[in-house]
């Protein structure tokens, strides 16, 4: 056997099974009846839900990093999977809301009593689990190319996911998510395998310790990053975001929001603080966080001027997404000539999580909206709150924590990332995010303030809207709020395993 | 007796090659997409059979011969094959 | 110059030429054959990676070219759905059948830009 | 000599490449590439993967091809060209893509002897998977997991073409070129052809695990033998409800996993294999992968289901 480099942890073979289990899931829901595949989601979801848990457990009370080398071929020959802090707490996050979507989507997404299978059912289920097994793969991976089949597996789960309802509109959506994710795939890869020639492993553990400062290492690491921003929709590679994740249904509009997007944004974060630590400069750390201003700034002001609610919502991530980018200048810790800043890279991560539950919750509201009113232009919102009242604490509460008012998560991370700018001497960024909070509050409140009005004309219920989905709505959005109660200091958690 | 043979491989080789020129042309000058077809395929697939005849010479035994005659065969089938699928593509 | 660095120059004109395809045609179905001219292109490298790594009495690194296979067949998984896209989008009967049944199905939610 | 064949062959491909961008009809264009796929095939053999080349030539080429024919006769008479860019973005995209160009070529030209390998520990691993051919080992067992995965993937595309269905044609036929009707000539050919095809798949398939070929080859092989009867109108394409289509589809993947799984009883952990019984298990493994990216492949390339199957 290799040299071992690497070795496995006793909990490891968690990991494996954190991906495998959606898979098996995946194989089972194709070959039973269609109109069993509910059914099938019953055992996949809990379980899955217990792995993720079980994972974050095994971190938190080992205090290091679990790892499993597949089939007992370590790096560099084989593939490793490693579960450090981050990746443990996005696999709970990502668990929470999968879970959360599929309770949600249980109204929406049923088979027929009678009669032959129906596509739409079908279909979201698989791609349900196949987002979870490749999020899950994202996460642990830690060779390059392994996490490049993860990326493919994230985007072809994701693009059906737009245009499951067929309309024109969300098909050429699809098609446009799908080129880009497709172009920034292939970058990706061209970047991976120029490593690959360079330094003769893609193991990102064995890279860290490789790496050189020199123009083609500098190439491939621009190629990926750049191959992932259009991935992860940063301005002003946006172009795609909104047309997709407004067309998607309620429940793919959640999912798409809340996680696919943050799965290549964790990579750029592997790339950059694993991989290849230290080598990022400031000039480029400087322009990532610009182009991440750019976003929030852009965003929000895209996002107030929208006629209709889902579309303001994935404008809003657009915004949202800006944030995170702060990770790259403030986290590093250049002004203190340190590798590690402990104040952004908490906030940058809370960000991401409450960020999460908030935009889930945000896009079911305005999904059960839109179903009790057949449509979602916010100047006919009047009114709508009163009838639906736990929607609209659910919208209501997601909309504080993503504007950043406390006690939410969304606070805890601006308020992160605030202090950061002051003790990194970046003052500049300091700006951008009291601006940014300052817009989400305008179209935040915009909106609350239709749900609230007076209707113009009386309100016509076109269905009835169940309570429990209501339910979930609002237990994700108070997620998202009860993240604010972590205390505002570096979490311990979030650094295992660096 | 081996340079009777070699002059049969480059004169054989070198009908082939000024087949596949004809053909070539053929798919640069016809005007549309059947009659270029139409002279592509005649002329390669005489070309490659010619290409393969001069060839047998130079093999090492009945059973390397046997596979090059092969070859030209499969050729001809997947040639025809395509042809008639790209043909009812643009019509 | 060695057939590795050769190849290697092709690769990357292939790169810059499907990328240019990717973006500038406006006809979907060349974009998608450019992208495949894209992907060529990036599997060539693996290969000239793979060249250079001839080693242990073989012509080159057994690991790219393992990858490569993987990457051709995700590229074509990725090409049959584009081009499925591509083909409910434009092709007028499938198209029309579609939108009906879209709004009989009740929500008019619509996913079109601002 | 050698390094003359081979700039030609990189001229070729450039140039070919070149004008399958600029060249204004879509069909052309595809068949353009077709071409294109074979000398890469040759390229590959140039650059000593001859399992790739084998792979190129199955995939990149026929069936992507095939399956790009299709669609171009098929958006015939849509009126599919989306809006142009202005001129000065397409400077603008040419100059990117320029640079991006340059700065590969330098990456190219910067790669210094002696490069980084792994085949050495490839070959002193090999013995251990019983296996012949590197590059199977590498795809079966070093990196096994990368090979599960991406079966998921394509059975992924498969739901996500799938899913482009319209509500009522659920369960129904994919319709292969319905546009003209099949000729004699082709059916008479499609009836000659499969035999062989079939034959040579197996024996790709079974000659995966010591010389070039493999389930990828092999099973692409077969679905383009299915793709050529179905398109003749020898067979009939299936409902993509049909109970047997879909245990086909999920035969190969699902024995992977569960090989996988028993590793981690009798062997070293997931996906391991105890060397005695390596070979076994993985030609198995591969023989029913090679069945099921046949369907996959198959059903990949011919489309969405678009009518109710006729009684």
């Amino acid at each position: 056997m290799s040299v071992a480099a690497v070795t496995a942890t006793t909990e490891g073979y968690l990991l494996v099974l954190a991906i495998m289990w959606p898979v098996a899931g995946i194989l089972v829901a194709l070959v039973v009846n269609g109109r069993n595949i509910e059914r099938v989601a019953y055992i996949v979801l809990p379980i899955g839900f217990a792995i993720a848990t079980a994972v974050v457990m095994a971190v938190a009370q080992g205090g290091q990093s679990q790892i499993y080398v597949v089939g007992g071929w370590a790096p560099p020959l084989g593939v490793a999977l490693r579960a450090d802090g981050i990746s443990a707490a996005m696999m709970m996050t990502t668990a929470m809301v999968i879970c959360a979507t599929g309770l949600f989507a249980r109204g929406e997404f049923v088979q027929p009593a009678e009669g032959p299978e129906a596509r739409a059912p079908y279909v979201f289920w698989i791609l349900l689990f196949s987002i979870w097994s490749a999020l899950n793969a994202l996460v642990l991976g830690s060779d390059l190319f392994n996490l490049y089949v993860a990326l493919e597996l994230l985007t072809f789960a994701a693009v059906p996911l737009v245009c499951l309802k067929g309309q024109k509109e969300t098909i050429e959506a699809a098609l446009r998510y799908m080129l880009f994710a497709l172009i920034g795939s292939v970058l990706y890869l061209l970047g991976a395998v120029m490593i690959y020639g360079l330094y003769g492993t893609l193991d990102i553990g064995l890279l860290s310790g490789r790496v050189r400062a020199e123009p083609a290492t500098w190439i491939a690491a621009a190629l990926m990053t750049v191959g992932l921003l259009a991935k992860t929709a940063l301005f002003p590679l946006h172009l795609w975001l909104p047309p997709a994740h407004a067309g998607a249904p309620a429940p793919g509009s959640a999912i798409l929001s809340a996680l696919v997007v943050k799965g290549s944004f964790f990579l750029i974060v592997r790339i950059w603080f694993d991989a290849m630590p230290g080598h990022l400069s400031f000039a480029a750390a400087q322009l990532l966080a610009a182009l991440g201003a750019g976003a929030i700034l852009v965003g929000s002001v895209l996002a107030l001027r929208q006629q209709r609610l889902k579309l303001m919502i994935a404008y809003s991530t657009i915004a949202q997404l800006g944030y995170l980018f702060f990770i790259f200048p403030l986290a590093t810790g250049f002004a203190a000539g340190i590798v590690w800043s402990g104040l952004a890279w908490t906030g940058s991560w809370m960000q991401l999580f409450s960020h999460a539950f908030a935009k889930a919750a945000m896009f079911m509201a305005a999904g059960l909206i839109a179903e009790a009113l057949g449509h979602d232009r916010i100047a006919d919102l009047g009114g709508i709150g009163r009838k639906l009242p736990i929607t609209m604490f659910a919208f209501a509460l997601s909309g504080l924590s993503l504007i950043g008012v406390p006690p939410s998560g969304g606070f805890v991370a601006k308020w992160l990332l605030l202090i950061a700018t002051i003790n990194e001497g970046q003052w500049w960024w300091a700006a951008v995010i009291v601006v940014g909070g300052l817009l989400a509050g305008g179209y935040i409140f915009m909106v609350l303030g239709r749900l609230l009005a007076d209707p113009l004309s009386p309100l016509v219920i076109r269905g009835a809207v169940s309570r429990s989905r209501e339910l979930v709505a609002l237990s994700l959005a108070v997620c998202a709020v009860l993240l604010g109660l972590v205390p505002l200091q570096p979490s311990d958690f979030l650094r295992i395993g660096r | 007796m081996s340079s009777t043979m070699d002059a049969f491989t480059v004169l054989a080789i070198s009908c082939g090659a000024f087949f596949f020129v004809a053909g070539t042309i053929g798919l640069l000058r016809f005007p549309d997409v059947p009659t270029r077809l139409h002279a592509l395929t005649k002329a390669d697939n005489l070309g490659l059979g010619l290409v393969a005849l001069g060839l047998l010479p130079q093999v090492a035994g009945p059973l390397a011969a046997l596979k090059l005659i092969i070859v030209w065969l499969f050729a001809l089938i997947s040639g025809a094959i395509v042809t008639q699928l790209i043909v009812r593509a643009v019509r | 110059m060695t057939t590795a660095t050769l190849f290697g120059l092709c690769s990357s004109a292939l790169v810059g030429l499907g990328l240019f395809g990717v973006i500038v045609d406006p006809h979907p179905l060349r974009k998608i054959l450019a992208f495949n001219l894209l992907g060529s292109g990036v599997f060539l490298l693996f290969g000239v990676v793979a060249r250079r790594g001839a080693a242990a009495g073989l012509g080159g690194d057994p690991v790219p070219q393992a990858l490569v296979i993987t990457g051709i067949v995700v590229a074509f998984a990725a090409t049959a759905l584009a081009v499925a896209l591509v083909l409910r989008l434009f092709e007028p009967e499938a198209g029309n059948a579609v939108e009906s049944e879209a709004t009989s199905a009740g929500l008019e939610v619509d996913g079109g830009r601002s | 000599m050698a390094a003359a064949f081979d700039i030609g062959l990189i001229v070729l491909l450039v140039g070919i490449g070149a004008w399958m961008i600029v060249v204004r009809d879509v069909v052309v264009a595809t068949i353009i590439f077709v071409v294109f796929g074979l000398l890469m095939a040759i390229a590959w053999v140039r650059l000593s993967a001859v399992d790739v080349a084998l792979t190129e030539a199955a995939i990149g080429s026929g069936i992507t091809g095939t399956l790009l024919l299709g669609a171009a006769a098929r958006l015939k008479g849509a009126d599919a060209g989306g809006t142009r860019l202005s001129f000065p973005i397409t400077v603008v995209a040419a100059v990117l893509c320029a640079m991006i160009s340059a700065s590969l070529a330098a990456v190219a030209l910067l790669l210094t002897y002696p490069a980084p390998t792994l085949a050495p520990m490839a070959m002193q691993n090999l013995d251990q998977t019983g296996l012949g051919n590197p590059v199977a080992a590498v795809l079966f067992a070093y990196r096994a997991l990368d090979t599960l995965l991406e079966k998921v993937v394509l059975l992924l595309a498969l739901v996500g073409v799938w899913s482009l269905a319209p509500d009522r044609a659920w369960r129904g036929v994919p319709s292969l070129d319905t546009t003209v009707p099949p000729s004699d000539i082709l059916a008479f050919f499609a009836q000659i052809l499969p035999p062989f095809g079939i034959v040579f798949a197996i024996y790709m398939t079974w000659t995966g695990a010591s010389n070039p070929g493999g389930a990828f080859q092999g099973g692409t092989v077969l679905a383009v033998m299915w793709l050529l009867v179905m398109m003749a109108g020898v067979m009939r394409a299936p409902s993509i409800s049909n109970v047997w289509l879909r245990w086909l589809l999920v035969a190969g993947p699902a024995l992977f996993l569960i090989v996988g799984f028993t590793g981690v009883f009798i062997a070293d952990g997931f996906l391991a294999y105890p060397p005695a019984y390596a070979k076994a298990l993985i030609v198995a493994v591969e023989a029913a992968l090679a069945v099921s990216i046949a369907a996959t492949l198959g059903l990949l390339a011919a489309g969405p289901p678009e009518r109710m199957q006729q009684k």
